[in-house]
């Protein structure tokens, strides 16, 4: 059955105000730019977001005023350093104000892997003695019945949906990552529905000739989105490089919430789609970061 | 040979690994101090980065971001997150590099905010990995531009915790850890643009170990929050070797981290 | 630094009496049976195993009198039924008293995954109003502090040894598993100590060529053992299929104490190696076992 | 058209599996169900396996263990073992197959041990993940061969949880599955070698639902350890079409686990 969407489509249909969206999972490569562009264009608002390190993105969806809520471990640039628009939004409620329930990458993901196990809260002893507890009132400090020593509990996190940038999929949502999985697979067993962007759909028989590769199970996704570059400017492994001097351009124009503005209209709401996004781009930028040497995985034999 | 600031942090950082370590190496100028390592007294080391790698070659290419592709290429292991930080929630990295905004002379660092929690003055990105390496690792170096409103008597926010602080309990330092629940670890080392610091275990508290060429205890002393207190060998920071110099610039040949 | 070891050293030096090992963690394929047989030949006494289903090679053991503990969730002959050296030790102590603590497939798993994440234990609703965790006093059963409601906590289970089989590795034990998984990777990084038996070992570029696909961190890998058809009877994905006659014959030859001997003596005891083992076999079946039909996976490019 | 009892169970699984769902389906009999449910009313379910395993087709051949090759051949994805249990933990699979050796009036399985636990005068392999499917499966099929020995009042040792015993705070069924913390679930069925029973979820006990061709309700009673209760449209069991028995035949032309 097919479930190949537009992104305006599979955005509009399953991204709704006030959800919670898991996205920039597998850290800084595979980030779905071009769905978060696109939600920031359909105006959608109160949403939190939940992630790892979130790189730009979150950035920008805080600065377009979509945010209600941050379950994250960094919020930033990370090349560049500091998101000023989550500045912005947690110094001054500019745009609007945002809560933020502080995590690290560890909680984030154990958050997300208690809720994939079916488990209500994972312990770890990572975080003790920090005060990103005070941060997160999710969070509850107790002690083993085992042994009594203390432990910090990580409650599961069930995002509504979960947005996964991958090299390609079939039609259904049976799909590949690979290189960097970060808290991919994590987030997507955590989550109520899936939205796939994809480089590439493919046939089936190409998922199916190598079951171990596919992150997690179609049936949770809803919809398929064919959206080639839609990770720009984060790389994805096999297709294309990070693009540094984009997210360099970004950190000094988003400095003053005009600089922003000016930004989010050039790369997002004057463009209706991703297409007029990779025209403006250019081809010869694309270029630049396209795949100069081919490295393929070592043949598998499934075979019996 | 000349060198900057940053390369002779490099040297110092590099100098924290021993042969066959696992170390968690993050990025920029600990993950040149990684390569530095490897190829001078520490062949055998294996890094490990949050991103869910494990590779025990330094990439071929200066990263920007760890999740660089040529950061995989090459890798020994790319999996999930949580696998390779539950290897160092299982104690098995003996060492994690990481950098703060502020730090305070119980190795404290702080990475989330400044001003109260509740309404921060300046909202900072927050952990990443931070707090999770400055909890499970087995020893912590910490790597930051030295500056007396970075490095302050406490810090505003706890992000990655060092020693603690004395409390009604008992002292800052391993019994606090011990006190918090944190399974081991602890501070080993500051490396700062003018010094190098350890750490008491017994009272938590930084020592001023070395001064790098150029610098004093004077000038350390004016740019730190709190009185310095010397170990017992303090000298002067032994500067790189031109060997040292000319692994870093290969590495990073036009100095986008080390200039 | 190669770690290739012959299967009679990697077991003299890493699996000591008393120890406890993970084995036979993908299920029904994939079991290290040739290092099993050597744990016997080699007269290994008071092991505790660690497995899921463990199929017949605890079986095995079991009957061979290696065997003090057994941390399992089902003993026996998956293809044939119950395990007869299992039920002669359970319920005669023939040859020796053995002691299970009962688990599901679920429970073992979280047990290792626990000790995976450094987490003392991971709380399930599985298995509440089931007698299993009278049979496994390590559970603990509690309620949520976040909500009352009843837990099982399973407590972190740490194998001194995981013996895994795999398709291929490089001689530092970089190694490639596909096909079924299991609790392979769970009880990899749950290990104290990992030897790695592979069907083919390749050079480090072969792994390297596809970090995904490897299985666990060499760092923890002691031993690496070249031993094709190592897995036999089992079903190793693309090299050869499960002999399920193999199976029928020993559930049949063990039903009596004096049976199992015969058996244990004719393909275990009197055979000095897996060479000899496999010259037994025969050509003729491991022919009539060997892939038929090749099935290779799609390429995958990790270039840049 | 002429067909062994097992054949008949077969179809009779088949009719639990409804279209679309997600279903744990072990191996032979239910595996059988399996395939044809999928090849009659039902062909969007989608097969769970504990290896960790996902298929929307039945595998192309006869099948010995779930781990056998020609099962991940054409799985749409091949995991870890608690991948998949933990999605089924989280509620995500509707029904779920399990056989025992002995089952009791209220639906709980043995397949543990036979006497007492402490010293077993049987020791049957134990749960495998069958205590996982019958803690959290939303529907739960369980397939027997019907002996009086198997069929009784109360079995020795409760592997599979089903709808418990009454006690002094409350009734068997679904309230006991809520007092000890399952989250959901309970049988649905039970499809021996001579009948069909469904469940009454505020009692927990097992009602004849139907009783195969050839047998009657006193030859059930006469292998049934309890007094049977009856459901109202109590009725002889429709017996397979040529179609489903058709399909069935394909899949296991040898009569491997059918005879």
């Amino acid at each position: 059955m097919s479930k190949l969407l537009s992104m305006t489509e599979a955005i509009r249909r399953y991204v709704h105000d006030g959800a919670s969206i898991a996205l920039g999972l597998a850290l800084e490569p595979c980030i779905p730019f071009a769905a978060g562009h696109e939600i920031i264009r359909q105006g959608r608002r109160d949403l939190t977001l939940i992630g790892p390190i979130s790189d730009i993105l979150f950035d920008q969806l805080i600065g377009a005023g979509c945010v209600a809520k941050i379950q994250a471990a960094w919020v930033g640039n990370v090349s560049e350093g500091l998101g000023h628009c989550y500045r912005r939004a947690t110094e001054q409620a500019q745009p609007r104000p945002i809560i933020t329930e502080d995590h690290s990458n560890f909680s984030i993901g154990l958050a997300l892997r208690a809720a994939s196990l079916g488990a209500p809260y994972i312990p770890t002893r990572s975080l003790l003695g920090s005060d990103i507890p005070r941060k997160n009132s999710t969070f509850l400090q107790t002690t083993s019945p085992f042994d009594g020593s203390p432990l910090l509990l990580v409650p599961a996190l069930q995002p509504d949906v979960t947005i996964l940038h991958v090299q390609r999929s079939d039609e259904d949502g049976n799909a590949h990552l690979w290189g960097s999985l970060g808290i991919c697979q994590e987030a997507m067993l955590a989550a109520r529905q899936v939205i796939i962007i994809a480089e590439e759909i493919v046939a089936r028989e190409v998922i199916t000739s190598d079951p171990n590769r596919v992150i997690g199970p179609s049936y949770k996704v809803c919809a398929v989105v064919h959206e080639p570059w839609g990770a720009h400017p984060s790389a994805v492994q096999g297709y294309y490089d990070r693009d540094h001097q984009f997210y360099h351009e970004y950190h000094t124009r988003s400095r003053t919430p005009e600089g922003f503005q000016q930004w989010l209209d050039e790369w997002v709401l004057g463009l209706k789609t991703h297409q007029e996004y990779l025209a403006k781009l250019g081809e010869a930028r694309r270029g630049a970061l396209s795949v100069k040497e081919h490295r393929y995985a070592a043949p598998v034999d499934y075979g019996y | 040979m000349e060198y900057t600031p940053r390369e002779l942090m490099v040297v110092c950082a590099a100098r924290q690994i021993r042969d066959s370590e696992r170390v968690f190496v993050g990025m920029r100028l600990p993950l040149l101090a990684f390569a530095l390592a490897k190829r001078t007294h520490a062949p055998h080391c294996v890094g490990i980065f949050e991103t869910g790698l494990i590779r025990d070659t330094p990439a071929r290419e200066l990263l920007y971001t760890m999740g660089d592709a040529p950061n995989i290429c090459g890798a020994l292991w790319t999996t999930s997150t949580i696998n390779v930080l539950g290897l160092m929630a299982a104690g098995e990295i003996e060492l994690g590099f990481i950098g703060g905004a502020e730090i305070d002379r119980y190795g404290n660092l702080n990475t989330s905010l400044i001003g109260d929690w509740r309404q921060p003055r300046v909202r900072l990105p927050g952990s990443g990995g931070g707090a999770d390496i400055a909890s499970l690792a087995q020893r912590l170096a910490i790597i930051m531009p030295h500056e007396r409103h970075r490095l302050r008597e406490r810090v505003d926010f706890v992000t990655s915790p060092g020693y603690g602080y004395p409390d009604e309990q008992g002292s800052a330092g391993v019994a606090w850890r011990q006190r918090v629940g944190l399974p081991r670890g602890g501070p080993a080392v500051l490396i700062t643009t003018l010094a190098v610091f350890t750490f008491d275990p017994a009272t938590g508290e930084a020592l001023l170990q070395s001064y790098h060429p150029g610098s004093s205890i004077e000038q350390v002393q004016e740019q730190t929050g709190w009185p310095l207190r010397l170990a017992p060998d303090c000298a002067e920071t032994v500067p790189p070797t031109p060997e040292e110099l000319r692994v870093i610039r290969e590495c990073d040949p036009h100095g986008v981290w080390t200039r």
